[in-house]
């Protein structure tokens, strides 16, 4: 079974890359496939609490994560620098997650066949 | 001249670039991605303390709800797209994007 | 005031044609007159008629409300031919011109914004 | 070896589509296969007919070059729908379909590599 | 006649900003308007000396500048603390320029009435 | 993992990402505009010579030919798309785009 990460490293709403990198899980999922989704630099602002993008018209993101364990992702780390670097904790973010270092998500990483970046 | 950014300062070069180049008192202006650096704790938040030393700092609501940004730095105004109109109506304007 | 508008982006990839019509809109309301909207780069693919989202906005048609209200939205003719928009693919208060359009809304406008990456 | 390719950006906008043609023709030069070529969000968009570039590379003619050799050049169908793309205006070589293709190409490859933006 | 300044901050052939932004100027040349150029920051690569994308099959950017000056756009700014940060001087550009500090470029741009962003 | 840098050091963050997360001894493959990363006497050459430091650094040579880049940090080594695919050969690939 092939192993792919999902890095998303961009921010949400100014770019259509994370609502598709979430899409992809949940398109990847279905299939016999052993997803891991890592967030990384502005990507970790894709899972901050509180998105409500009602007034652009368009469809909250963050919220949707929660409930992609009912398509067998599970795996979801949050990189801990990119974190801090903007002034966030675990506490801000919609989901309880593994919060790595630079050498976890490396590591996470080098266990993959496939990195999609988003 | 509004300067206009759309970036996150955490990732890209446009404030740091703005600041530069916008002279004293010229408004600038966050939206889209660019509200990112109204964020208070980040440590972008030096660049955005060094921009309300000189100039009016404005960051659009529409933006700053959809990505869920509520603890800002103190100075930052917050506007809806009628403001960013008014801004329109008394600068011409730089879009740093 | 006469303002201009000038759209580099294109449908759902980035917020820039989101963001120029939550402007022009505040813009109408405010009493301004929106001088012109040119597409210019991708953002020509914001005309497509046929632009179906799925139960999300429909970008064209956002822009086509624009144009439909008299205002000129206008896609670069020579950007079109780059990216296989063809004439019965642009939706019906939309037009394709060259950067002579745009140099009339510059001409034309008080104020002149940009929306792009 | 077989080698997947993601294209996540449009014709001109960007260089991903070029590099990744031009990687596609050096991994076919030095004996690989290419399991499939899928064009995702704005890539869909290079696989539209009509491109017509006057006196430069036509982006879609060369994706659609790599369809004819037999690679599988598949346009997300869900992204076409946001961009207006029809099937009827998908080149000779390419195909609309959904993400179970992108599923197939990564379960066929031993490395798989994306482009965008 | 409107003062329009093209201000360019992208590195050519990644994107297709510079090129249109050289397409804008002269395009707009031909209208009766006032054309400004700025390069600053990655838009200073735009001037290079040596462009050569043959092996893109794409067209070289960098030598079509000096022919502006036929439609009649002839005030080129280059910021200075962009060229230097780069290690380039006004030797490594394909045209004379004038190289203004950042006061200077914030001077040439707020006697305009127009920026268009390239 | 091969890690792929297609933006400029400049105005973007990617490199600087890439070399927190590469593991010591994976290669950094430049190119789009990340080849301008390689351009020796730039500000950026303190991060080039960090990443020759731990990591095997490549700059495709199209992009250097297309962009006028002549004056190279030593060390990076440039290659085309067949040398290119050979790394893709040899490791999986990070696109750090």
């Amino acid at each position: 079974m092939k192993k792919v990460a999902i890095v998303m490293r961009k921010a949400p709403y100014g770019s259509v890359y994370s609502a598709e990198g979430y899409r992809s899980i949940m398109g990847l999922g279905v299939f016999e496939m052993d997803v891991a989704v890592a967030f990384v630099d502005d990507g970790v602002y894709v899972l901050l609490k509180g998105q409500n993008p009602a007034k652009l018209d368009m469809k909250p993101l963050g919220d949707g994560f929660p409930m992609l364990s009912d398509f067998d992702v599970k795996q979801f780390y949050v990189h801990a620098e990119s974190l801090a670097e903007r002034g966030l904790t675990a506490d801000d973010l919609v989901m309880g997650v593994e919060v790595l270092d630079s050498a976890g998500i490396s590591a996470a990483l080098a266990g993959c066949d496939v990195v999609l970046p988003f | 001249m509004l300067f206009m950014i759309n970036k996150t300062p955490t990732q890209y070069g446009n404030l740091a670039s703005a600041l530069r180049i916008a002279a004293k008192g010229q408004p600038i202006l966050l939206y889209e991605d660019g509200v990112y650096a109204a964020m208070s704790g980040a440590q972008s938040e030096a660049l955005l303390q060094a921009a309300l030393a000189d100039h009016p700092v404005y960051a659009l609501e529409a933006d700053l709800e959809a990505r869920g940004l509520t603890r800002l730095v103190p100075g930052v105004q917050v506007i809806g797209y009628d403001g960013f109109v008014e801004l329109v109506e008394q600068h011409n304007v730089a879009p740093w994007i | 005031m006469k303002i201009g508008v000038l759209i580099m982006e294109g449908p759902y990839q980035h917020q820039a044609v989101d963001s120029a019509y939550h402007f022009a809109k505040a813009a109408l309301a405010r009493g301004h007159e929106i001088a012109g909207i040119f597409l210019y780069t991708d953002g020509v693919n914001n005309a497509n008629k046929f632009i179906r989202p799925p139960g999300e906005r429909n970008v064209n048609g956002m822009l086509d409300e624009l144009g439909a209200l008299g205002i000129p939205v206008i896609a670069c003719s020579a950007c079109a031919r780059f990216r296989g928009l063809q004439k019965d693919m642009v939706s019906a208060n939309i037009r394709a011109s060259g950067l002579g359009s745009l140099a009339e809304f510059i001409t034309a406008a008080d104020r002149f914004v940009t929306f792009g990456d």
